[in-house]
């Protein structure tokens, strides 16, 4: 038999929000409220003074980093590399696939302005100036970068997956295929 | 011959000659091809009875089979005698590659093992959310050269000269408010109109400032120097607004 | 100042997925490797017996719930992503073991399509384009991913056994010997 404590342990770090002690009751089946309540103290002891806290806020219990240690975590959280937003991907596969492509072609497919998209894509190397177009107003060509790849694995630009590969692995019905025959 | 109702439980044909073998207890390496072409032939015929789609993959397995059969019912045509060297074997190619994806199913095995070990521990429910980084609140500085690039584009553009009466800083607010309860976020970019003039495009910027000041409404990127998003924000009840710090 | 500790407990509890080595570091500034595993294995023990575990998977650290525990756990968590099917860790099973591979190849060897399952596979991130094998049609090659390796619990690459470990592991008695290679 696991301890209380352990599965009480293990439930708080689990969970995602504030565990009521209704919901641990649940859970327990058959242990008092006064019983958890203890159990929880003597967690919360444990705890002291180490990186984690268990706090008892509105709904109930649940453990949390505690709050002098917050520089760094939000350091961790801030040095994770920022996904790429969608507006961003979207616009990155234009410019990936027909490069070189200028503003106004992006734009005109995605259908909104891709002036912000395009900053980020700059800040973050993914996309370069390669020329000018030799139309009226000679408007910027765009295409990716050396850490374009880098970033998405791939060698060179002939790796790339075509747009209809992609589809063939993203799109469809969904279907797995499967449970044949 | 009784026959497993489950039928779906066969990956391929492959999948379904390997069951018979072992059902049938039979040497891999010394098939009796005629027997295994009859259960596995049985065994498609079943599948049509049940109306199940017999796979394309089914039917080129049971014309290999049934190769396989009529090569081995003729005398050895290079003369050899019945001794047959396994090369030769007409049932050479077909062992190995049963065998080679017996060696898959194995790891396919191996795998769902540890699955099932792995699913037995969890990691913290990051929330309903999901886990998508947390976006972190754009600076004045960052809402200044979003702007800044918002001029620019405007004045580049002829500027028309529209005589339109000026909506007040109070009603711009409440214009803005507006547009935000009906969707939030909104794109910085799109609260402003390039036709505007210069005036206008200010009035709107003063009034977001306003809002944000006010405490309802939130701006955010997800990223240093990304998409400058304007979330609505609730007005927090019996809390006197906090002024935002970087404002 | 906080301890290192105390730190490293909070940035491993607030961490949704395993903290590298250099993640680590970058965070701590400062901090060499050697300490950085000791102030672990100080964690490890001192969460010995306790609900939680740090586990080394996927080339980082992660905190998880012990698995004995799983049956509480459970009762609280909504549901677990969806076992994946037969066909599914057929497939997996030859990208992993045999990556870099293409299509043609794991279908060569599973003797049916697999579109959909490759599909589902990409959806769970499980595996990932690695290039295009350099033959007529540069078909693309798939690899594993990192998720891979978390999700069966690997450090990395180098765990996975081989197809003869597995074989050695699995053949039962009174299986066929496989003499031949």
């Amino acid at each position: 038999m696991e301890s209380l404590e352990a599965i009480l342990e293990a439930l708080l770090f689990a969970s995602g929000c504030p565990l009521s002690l209704d919901k641990i009751q649940e859970v327990l089946e058959g242990v008092s409220r006064h019983e958890v309540r203890k159990i929880i103290q003597g967690l919360q002891c444990r705890y002291t003074g180490g990186g984690i806290q268990i706090l008892e806020v509105a709904g109930g219990y649940m453990m949390a980093t505690r709050a002098e240690l917050h520089p760094w975590v939000q350091k961790l959280q801030r040095s994770r590399p920022a996904k790429l937003s969608r507006a961003a991907l979207e616009t990155l596969a234009l410019v990936a696939f027909r490069q070189p492509i200028t503003r106004a072609e992006i734009e005109e497919v995605r259908g909104v302005s891709v002036d912000g998209v395009l900053r980020t894509l700059f800040e973050r190397n993914l996309i370069r100036i390669v020329g000018r177009k030799a139309v009226v107003g000679r408007p910027i060509l765009y295409g990716t970068t050396k850490e374009f790849l880098r970033y998405f694995g791939f060698r060179d630009l002939s790796e790339l997956p075509t747009l209809k590969e992609i589809e063939a692995l993203t799109a469809g019905p969904g279907q797995e295929g499967e449970g044949r025959p | 011959m009784v026959f497993q109702v489950k039928l779906d439980v066969f990956e391929g044909p492959l999948d379904l000659l390997l069951h018979l073998i072992e059902k049938e207890e039979i040497d891999i390496y010394d098939i009796p091809i005629a027997r295994i072409t009859e259960s596995y032939l049985e065994y498609m015929r079943m599948m049509d009875e049940l109306d199940l789609e017999v796979a394309g993959e089914f039917l080129v397995m049971a014309s290999t089979l049934l190769y396989i059969k009529s090569k081995m019912l003729l005398p050895s045509t290079e003369g050899e005698g019945g001794d047959m060297l396994s090369a030769e074997d007409p049932r050479a190619p077909l062992v190995e590659r049963l065998l080679e994806y017996k060696k898959y199913k194995r790891a396919a095995a191996f795998l769902q093992e540890r699955e099932a070990e792995q699913q037995k521990i969890f990691i913290r429910d990051a929330g309903t959310e999901g886990p998508s980084p947390l976006p972190f609140e754009a600076s004045l500085f960052d809402l200044l050269s979003a702007f800044r690039e918002v001029l620019q584009k405007s004045s580049s553009r002829p500027s028309l000269e529209v005589t339109r009466d000026r909506l007040s800083l109070d009603e711009k607010i409440a214009e803005l408010a507006n547009r935000l309860r009906k969707r939030s976020p909104l794109d910085f970019f799109s609260l402003f109109s390039l036709q505007a003039d210069r005036g206008e495009l200010i009035l709107t910027f003063l009034a977001l400032l306003e809002l944000i000041r006010q405490g309802l409404a939130l701006v955010r990127q997800a990223e240093p120097f990304g998409e400058i998003m304007v979330y609505r924000k609730k007005p927090s009840r019996g809390r006197i607004p906090e002024v935002p710090s970087k404002v």
